[in-house]
């Protein structure tokens, strides 16, 4: 592991990073009754590290539960971590504290899944738009007003509707909002935690191609969590894939969608369906068998072991750390996949 | 078991065999129904007699216990447990009592109880009654059954005292073998009845004395008080026939009761004076004994007792009713009212345009307290004088009283357990009244002290009449009415109300 | 496609169907309150009996404290032996019930509208409060809400005004420290919830500070549950202070309020009904208009029947 | 299970203890009850000299530690009414107003659960309307209204039932109509919205996809689960029952706690009061715990 | 054409709400044959679920069924009675529905729900349901089934709950089973778990299945008839190869551009611009007017009807009008 840590680093030295995450773990603690002496936790998030470059947008994708928001949260300091180093522009971000922290927050913003809940269904759109404004005092009077206006022109959203309330759009419209505010403070990071899964799927595709335009106007970087594969591949540059808590590979999206070099990958590829009946037959089927487990009560060692029909004794007894297998191309895997089966990309 | 069961048995027999059967209210299996449930509304407070002031709880005892000298109707006193008495000096008075008197658990009655029962109030200052028989110094036993009681000083009023609550005597050998607390639970007595059950809040259930000395009672098999609080539903249970007497019915009910078939009301003079207390200190306009004149002529006591209370009052300008020692029938069934005479004895005082007063009241305390509070409201606003009616829980009234808080005036009712006048009037003395009433009259001061000790009943009872008399007069307190207890009562039975409100079942005949 | 044709596509599309929803807020409650027969009901009544209040020295025909001998226990106009001078009768003091309703639904009113706001004000904050930063505060807090939840209310408002007399100030001061745990439940329940919406993690992440996010983000969004409570408990106060008034304990003549005339009455139900029936339904029937509004409110406050 | 009771038990301490220390400053600010001991007509040395042996004249960190004291060892004190340890006093009344609040209770469901089904049911309809209407009704009257009311009609004028006092099974239909009526106008309104929202569920659509005819998906899915909010909402309502005891035992004199809190609170017999107060927080609290596990009963989602 | 085991005929269902009258199925006419797949796609809101409620009889107030035959094996379900109605529901026709979690009662065992239906319809004993039951489960692929027949359903995943509403829905060997997003809920992996054993039990049984999804991709793998409705309408209607291949209806089109594919790459996706209409808001013409890149100006003044372009391929659009258009 230590050995592992120093590779990346010595990696890494060359380029400075915009987001640098090193080491992170977040467990909840799960203890039940008073006088346990053993405490039980939920290990979320078990010790991931990856950064994200100036400019580009890291996919993370994995299966519910396997701590996507829980990263993601953490980054925002939404949540405390348990351990680990959260360094964003050479600054530990899970450091600061107070009003520092709040300095800070106006670089990196959040865009949420659920358009209904992450909006203030008493606030008129206006003052959800204005509120990072205001509270960063960026702007006041007239030159807030014109701001809060371009920025519905930006995101498309028609002035006119600044003084309604949220309930009177629909999801898209609502979405935009939430884009909106997430701009508003012209951030150098965006964390994106399934921002399309509740959308209608026509919609969907508006909301991803207007966050690939903002992301070429503004420069902005993303961190785009989703677990469909097929949009996380449309938008991203690189794609980290959770299990349990754990980073198993990470790549540039070609090389995951063209060669996965972990099992779990190969079998999460091979699992989304293929809109078009003509591939119905040629389409490699591996079907991963049985569920994911418990966070709070993890398999030993490689965690996908369980499912994996590849697993071999070692697999049972040794954690496998995430190396760099190929050039740029991440696995936690004891075996990688020599061949591994990715998706026929027709070019 | 419960009275419930009569109950319905009482109402649907009530209907078919009412008077003819003339009383033999039967139960269905054709037994005589031999029990009295009488309703009152509050719950008797405990077994220690010593340790109470509470008339109705009294009202209960009564018939478990006996005193050593009773009352008849005329506020003649005459021994009850005692056989003969002779006074020997100022001080003491030698008693003898009578034979074969028992205690309910079987002991004989003797000089030790009699001295175990006195000196006990006489000397625990933690009792209720303590107050009222610290005059005792000690009891003497003579033997067996004769004994002498002593007193600190002369005591004018100490077969008062003897006939009353704090004479019933207790069990000396049973207490102590057992235990107060084992006594309270399970108490014995001499009465004519003896104690079956106390359901608190409930009932309180008992039954006649085979050994009673005058004779086992045979007229009730069992007598029941049932505590019925709410005054709607006591009067619901007379009509119904839940209850054969209920006390305390409000006026606004009597109707009701006398005009329902098999019920009716039946009143007798209470002991209970109700009255205005004025506060006399010197600023006030009531410092002005012509003001208090004028305030006692604007007070039509004759529409508060025969309107307001429906009769339910007798008009009074004394607080030493019938029946008491030291009773002035002149001032008795009288009142003063002349609205013309008030204007002018106001303008008399300077206060030809009236002032501002404050009457404080009890609600619920006295029958129509609060209505008569706001009647007397509106008759003093004929003589310009602006009354503020305020109103108190009683326990704030209590409080308002003790802690001299008392403005002009408020209202009270005041008994008097004793029957001795000397209690009575006692409230004009200045050093008691002082900073209360701040009233003080030389006269009285001087009667009060002449009286205190005076063991010649005649001239002692001329004393007490002066000063109602003065006090009549110079209205210290505006005397209104001596209240009227009003029973309900079936007609199956013949109950005749006594003003000390007692209940004694033992009087109490089926008809 | 650029990004603004899209948006004028998409303005058309919603002006065409959202015009009809945006209407502005007072036009949209006047409808819901006209499609609801039970809420129109309960908002006119209550209406009527605030300004009956309010104007209470203009309608009451008499002074409600003015005793009259001659005219006790006069039954209303209806029955024989009544007249039209005194429309619902007299008590037994012979003051007009009519007007001692007018008045009385002053003390009412104002002790249940004042009892609520109090409780509700210390409620709401303290629920704010405690669900917001939950820990140890919070559990400070809701143990304290726990012990108030384990004494009835009318025993503690019995206890409270036998110690201090019972006026309307202490009245409205003991049923607002009563009443002030229900809300402070409620709303910390509610803000429990709030607090993991999204938009307060958005808001946390622009940077707002915690006072802030309690003002603008908590507050407003556990302010209509509020009010729906709150209305029914101005009701539930109405019937307490009658309660109370039955114990001895509620507010003392010459003042007047609906619970003292009705208990003063009772003794007079089998004789002389209408001093306790009047006021009774003066009670009933303003509670039920209050209910009735609360459950109005509880569907127009509800954005999902924003429609 | 275990583990949750006692940590559930352990924060009724201090609950209890909160409850203790306000009802003592309560009764310490109450000042004293001497002169309501004594008749109208004591003098103001015979006040003093009963204080002084009461013990009434200690500060209040002596008298509160003394309080404390018992306390812990369940003595309130003595009843200066009935010059006896109040706890046994209050513990005597305690049969009776469960007797009472348990047969209001069970009035209460027997007439809440089937309207409250009903009008959900038939949303809209007539019986909804009249169910819901009739709720609102009952709960707008005072208690003590419709108390006198019952005893006028069915007492005196129909003589079905006796007017008042506790024995045979009789003489609690009244009292517990009276005082359960108020509830299940509550309980209906709560069971008809639970049951609404239930009736909304998937797990609903699924049962009747299953071709159960419609009383049993009514009864067996949907009830039960409306019963569990129910459950938790009735349990807060204790305290409201007891409060009614108050009422209800004083009209139709029930010898029960509700009378003799009454009757303590207007003669200041503040040992009573203490003792009473803590007896039904007890109670309420005792009952909120056993709703707590009950609704982990009803509903398996829920751990310990 | 081989006999039709279901045949819906101009379906109408309204919803009655306090805003007026919401059309959410709009004279919907498909049909079912027998050991058939077919797709119901579309978005959120265009009306899928309440068809499929519909031939259930399962509308609740203020939904009724307002015109329109379904025909099950020739019986018209709308005309029968509740007690034939509930004779044939979770017999013959049976349901699985979105959300695995919310449709089990939780208050229930899953033995006790599975063998519910099982009792009911076949007249088993307490114990003969039982066994039934656990094999259903076993069947389903459900590890340990004695152990699972007994839990709770909180007490499994997912995936599990949604095998179990399988085996539920499959324990009377249904005629028609209907499968209402039934993989939405899943993880992708669990998804094709789930999908995989579909089409098992297609293969065993020969059931007809009506699938309802928005997933294209679901629908491309497992179906043979795909209908897609917009705004409580069918507007295309044809096998699943024609769909992906040669769409007729703008509306598909567009829906079909949209999907990212994990296949392909590109810079942009192509969208649909706007949102969805709300049911009855759009009284006049074609009800994809705001939306469509191709609207003529007959689009907004007359409704086109469903019209069969080519045997088996029904299109609801003008441009077809005069005959077939590439678009
Ligand atoms: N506050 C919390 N307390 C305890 N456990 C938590 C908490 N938040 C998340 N978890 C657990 O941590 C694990 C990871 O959760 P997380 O929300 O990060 O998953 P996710 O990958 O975002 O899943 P999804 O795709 O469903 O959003 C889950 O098992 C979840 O139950
Ligand atoms: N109970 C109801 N009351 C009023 N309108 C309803 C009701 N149920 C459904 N609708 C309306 O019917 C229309 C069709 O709904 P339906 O549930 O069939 O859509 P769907 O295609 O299944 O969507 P989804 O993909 O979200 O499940 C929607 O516009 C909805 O608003
Ligand atoms: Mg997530
Ligand atoms: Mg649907
Ligand atoms: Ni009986």
């Amino acid at each position: 592991m230590v050995q592992k840590l120093e590779q990346v680093e010595t990696q890494t030295k060359k380029e400075e990073y915009l987001l640098e995450v090193k080491g992170l773990k977040k467990y909840f603690d799960v203890t039940e009754g008073l006088f346990k002496k053993e405490r039980q936790y939920l290990r979320a998030v078990d010790n991931i590290d990856f950064f994200v470059r100036q400019g580009e947008t890291l996919g993370i994708v994995g299966e519910s539960g396997c701590g996507k928001s829980t990263t993601g949260n953490l980054i925002m300091q939404l949540l405390d971590k348990t351990e680990g180093e959260i360094i964003f522009e050479g600054v530990d971000l899970s450091k600061l504290k107070g009003e520092a922290l709040r300095k800070k927050r106006a670089e990196i913003q959040m865009i949420f899944q659920d358009p209904f809940s992450s909006l203030n269904p008493r606030m008129r759109v206006f003052d959800i738009i204005a509120e990072p404004l205001k509270t960063h005092g960026v702007a006041k009077g007239k030159e807030l007003e014109n701001q809060v206006y371009e920025l519905m022109d930006v995101v498309g959203l028609d002035r006119s509707y600044a003084r309604r309330y949220p309930h009177e759009f629909s999801g898209g419209q609502r979405q935009r909002i939430g884009i909106a505010r997430a701009i508003a403070l012209k951030p150098k990071l965006i964390i994106c935690d399934e921002p399309v899964s509740a959308l209608d799927v026509s919609i969907q595709s508006q909301i991803l191609n207007l966050m690939s335009k903002l992301q070429k106007e503004f420069q902005l970087t993303y961190i785009f969590i989703a677990h469909g594969l097929p949009a996380v591949k449309h938008i991203s540059d690189r794609v980290a894939v959770m299990y349990l808590g754990k980073i198993v590979e990470i790549t540039t999206k070609e090389k995951l969608f063209d060669q996965p070099l972990h099992p779990y990958t190969e079998g999460l590829l091979a699992a989304v369906p293929i809109p078009d009946p003509t591939l119905r037959d040629q389409k490699h089927r591996i079907i991963i068998e049985g569920d994911m487990p418990s966070p709070a009560n993890p398999p030993s060692g490689c965690r996908f072991h369980t499912r994996c029909p590849y697993a071999q004794d070692k697999c049972r007894s040794e954690e496998p750390s995430l190396i760099e297998e190929k050039p740029d191309h991440f696995v936690a895997c004891h075996f990688p996949l020599e061949k591994g089966h990715g998706v026929l990309i027709e070019k | 078991g419960c009275s419930g069961g009569t109950t319905t048995d009482e109402s649907t027999d009530s209907k078919t065999t009412d008077s003819e059967q003339k009383g033999t209210d039967t139960k269905a299996d054709g037994e005589v129904d031999r029990t009295l449930t009488v309703a009152v509304g509050s719950d008797m407070v405990s077994f220690d007699i010593h340790n109470h002031n509470n008339t109705s709880t009294e009202a209960i005892h009564v018939n478990m216990f006996n005193y050593l000298f009773k009352k008849d109707a005329n506020g003649e006193i005459y021994p009850e447990l005692v056989e003969e008495y002779n006074t020997i000096d100022d001080l003491t008075i030698e008693m003898k009592l009578k034979e074969g008197v028992t205690f309910h658990n079987g002991d004989p009655l003797t000089s030790e109880d009699v001295k175990y029962t006195l000196e006990r109030v006489a000397t625990d200052d933690t009792l209720r009654e303590y107050p009222n028989y610290k005059q005792i110094k000690e009891v003497q036993v003579i033997d067996e059954l004769t004994f002498r009681v002593v007193t600190h000083a002369p005591e004018p009023s100490l077969l008062h005292r003897l006939s009353r609550l704090g004479s019933g005597i207790l069990p000396k050998n049973y207490i102590e073998e057992n235990g107060f607390d084992h006594f309270l639970s399970n108490p014995v007595g001499t009465g004519p009845y003896q104690f079956k059950e106390w359901v608190r809040d409930d009932r309180i259930t008992l039954v006649p004395y085979d050994n009673y000395f005058e004779g086992k009672v045979e007229e009730w098999d069992e007598v029941v008080f049932r505590v019925i609080p709410e005054n709607s539903t006591r009067v619901s249970e007379l009509l119904t026939g839940g209850v054969d007497i209920a006390v305390n019915i409000p006026p606004a009910d009597w109707d009701r009761v006398n005009s329902n078939e098999g019920t009716s009301i039946v009143q007798e003079i209470s002991n209970r004076v109700i009255m205005l207390i004025v506060r006399s200190t010197e600023g006030l306009p009531t410092a002005d004994v012509r003001v208090r004149q004028a305030l006692d002529y604007a007070i039509d006591d004759g529409t508060l007792a025969n309107v307001v209370l429906k009769g339910g009052a007798v008009p009074t300008t004394t607080m030493v009713g019938p029946g008491n020692f030291g009773h002035n029938p002149d001032l008795y069934e009288t009142y003063n009212y002349d609205v013309e005479k008030a204007k002018a004895l106001l303008e008399e005082a300077g206060y030809a345009d009236g002032f501002e007063i404050t009457l404080q009241a009890p609600r619920g305390r006295y029958l129509q307290d609060a209505e008569v509070a706001e009647m007397i409201a509106g008759m003093l606003a004929a003589i310009n004088v602006k009354v503020n009616v305020e109103f108190l829980e009683w326990s704030n009234f209590v409080e308002m009283r003790n802690a001299n808080e008392n403005k002009e005036l408020y209202l009270l009712g005041l008994g008097n357990s004793m029957f001795d006048g000397a209690y009575s009037v006692d409230w004009y003395r200045a050093e008691r009244m002082a900073g209360h009433t701040d009233y003080k009259n030389d006269r009285i001061e001087e009667l009060l002290a002449a009286s205190a000790s005076n063991m010649n009943p005649e001239e002692r009872e001329k004393q007490i009449q002066e000063i109602s008399a003065i006090a009549a007069e110079e209205a210290p307190f505006i005397k209104l009415y001596q209240e009227k207890i009003n029973i309900g009562v079936s007609d199956k039975i013949d109950f005749v109300p006594t003003s000390d409100e007692m209940i004694n079942a033992k009087n109490i005949k089926r008809k | 496609m650029s990004v603004n044709t899209e948006t004028q596509n998409q303005n058309q599309v919603v002006s065409s169907v959202e015009k009809k929803q945006t209407t502005n807020g007072f036009v949209r409650w006047m409808r819901l309150l006209l499609k609801s027969k039970t809420g129109t009901f309960g908002l006119i009544i209550v209406l009527a009996v605030i300004l009956v209040a309010i104007f209470a020295k203009y309608l009451a025909p008499y002074d409600p404290n003015m005793i009259n001998p001659a005219a006790m226990l006069k039954p209303p106009f209806w029955l024989e032996g009544g007249s039209m001078e005194h429309i619902l009768g007299t008590d037994n003091l012979g003051r007009d019930i009519l007007s001692r309703i007018i008045y009385g639904s002053q003390v009412s009113l104002a002790v249940g509208l004042a009892a609520v706001a109090l409780a509700g004000v210390i409620g709401v904050f303290v629920g704010l409060v405690a669900g917001y930063y939950g820990g140890f505060i919070d559990n400070v807090l809701m143990r304290l809400v726990d012990s108030f939840l384990a004494i009835p209310t009318i025993l503690f408002a019995l206890v409270i005004l036998s110690i201090f007399g019972p006026s309307v100030t202490t009245l409205i001061v003991v049923l607002g420290i009563t009443n002030w745990v229900q809300y402070a439940r409620l709303v910390r329940g509610e803000v429990l919830s709030i607090k993991e919406r999204e938009f307060v993690k958005a808001a946390k992440s622009i940077g707002v500070r915690d006072n802030k996010i309690i003002l603008k983000h908590l507050l407003p969004n556990v302010i209509s549950p509020f009010i729906v409570i709150s209305t029914l408990s101005v009701a539930t106060t109405i019937i307490l202070e009658a309660s109370l008034s039955f114990l001895g304990l509620g507010i003392q003549p010459p003042t007047i309020s609906w619970g003292g005339i009705l208990s003063d009455g009772r003794d007079y139900i089998a004789t002389s009904w209408w001093l306790a029936t009047f006021p009774g339904l003066a009670i009933t029937i303003t509670v039920l208009a209050i209910i009735f509004l609360g459950d109005w409110l509880r569907d127009v406050l509800d954005p999902r029947s924003a429609k | 299970m275990g583990k949750y009771l006692i940590r559930r038990l352990l924060q009724v301490i201090p609950v209890l203890f909160i409850i203790s220390f306000v009802v003592f400053c309560l009764v310490f600010v109450a000042g004293d009850p001497v002169a309501l001991m004594l008749p109208e007509d004591a003098s103001q040395e015979d006040i003093e000299l009963l204080r002084e042996s009461l013990g009434l004249n200690e500060p209040f960190h002596i008298q509160y530690f003394t309080y404390m004291l018992g306390l812990v060892q369940l003595d309130f004190g003595d009843s200066f009414r009935y010059n006896q340890s109040a706890l046994p006093i209050v513990l005597e009344r305690l049969p009776a107003t469960l007797e009472l609040a348990i047969a209001a209770m069970i009035i209460a469901i027997v007439i809440a659960i089937p309207f409250g089904i009903w009008s959900a049911t038939k949303k809209n309809s007539p019986v909804d309307f009249l169910a819901t209407g009739g709720a609102v009704l009952w709960k707008a009257m005072p208690n003590f209204w419709l108390g006198i009311m019952l005893i006028l009609l069915f007492s005196v004028t129909l003589g079905w039932f006796p007017v008042s006092g506790r024995g045979d099974l009789s003489h609690l239909v009244l009292p517990a109509i009276t005082l359960g009526t108020g509830i299940a106008a509550e309980m209906t309104r709560l069971i008809r919205s639970s049951m609404l929202e239930i009736l909304n569920q998937d797990y609903i659509r699924t049962a009747k996809s299953k071709g159960i005819r419609n009383f049993f998906v009514i009864n067996k899915h949907a009830f039960r689960n409306a019963l569990i909010p129910v459950v938790t909402i009735t349990a807060l309502q204790t305290s409201t029952l007891v409060g009614g005891t108050l009422v209800t035992e004083t009209v139709f004199s029930w010898p029960g706690l509700g009378q003799l809190l009454i009757q303590a609170v207007n003669t200041r017999d503040m040992a009573i009061v203490q003792a009473s107060v803590f007896v039904i927080a007890f109670i309420v609290i005792l009952m909120n715990l056993i709703a707590d596990i009950l609704y982990k009963i009803l509903d398996p989602r829920i751990k310990y | 054409m081989t006999e039709a085991l279901l045949e819906v005929k101009d379906l109408k269902t309204y919803f009655h709400t306090e805003n007026g009258v919401v059309p959410s199925v709009d004279g919907v006419s498909f049909s079912i044959k027998k050991g058939e797949t077919i797709a119901v796609v579309g978005e959120s809101g265009s009306g899928k679920s309440v068809t499929s409620l519909s031939i259930m009889g399962l509308v609740g107030s203020p939904g009724k069924i307002v015109d329109g035959k379904i025909l099950f094996e020739g019986k018209d379900l709308t005309t029968i009675s509740n007690r034939d109605m509930r004779k044939l529901r979770g017999n013959e026709i049976a349901m699985i529905f979105q959300e695995p979690l919310t449709s089990l009662n939780p208050l229930f065992t899953v033995g006790n729900q599975i063998s519910e239906s099982i009792k009911l319809h076949q007249k088993a004993s307490k114990e003969e349901a039982k066994v039934k039951s656990i094999e259903m489960l076993r069947k389903v692929g459900i590890p340990r089934p004695e152990k699972v027949y007994s839990s709770y359903p909180h007490m499994l995943s997912g995936g599990m709950r949604q095998r179990v509403m399988i085996a539920m829905a499959l324990s009377c060997n249904p005629k028609l089973l209907i499968a209402d997003e039934p993989t939405t809920a899943l993880d992708v992996t669990i998804q094709a778990q789930i999908l995989q054993l579909m089409r098992n039990l297609i293969h065993e049984n020969d059931t007809s299945i009506m699938l309802i999804t928005h997933d294209l991709g679901v629908v491309a793998e497992m179906v043979d008839t795909v209908i897609v409705m917009y705004a409580g309408q069918v507007v295309e209607y044809t096998d699943v190869y024609t769909i992906f291949k040669e769409p007729k209806h703008p509306y598909t089109k567009g829906l079909l551009d949209s999907t990212p594919k994990i296949h392909e790459l590109k810079d942009e996706l192509q969208s649909i611009e706007g949102t969805v209409p709300a049911p009855g808001t759009i009284t006049k013409g074609c009800r994809f007017q705001t939306r469509c890149p191709l609207a003529t100006s007959k689009c907004f003044s007359e409704e086109p009807e469903l019209k069969e372009i080519r045997p088996n391929h029904q299109v609801r659009c003008w441009l077809h009008e005069e005959g077939e258009v590439a678009i």
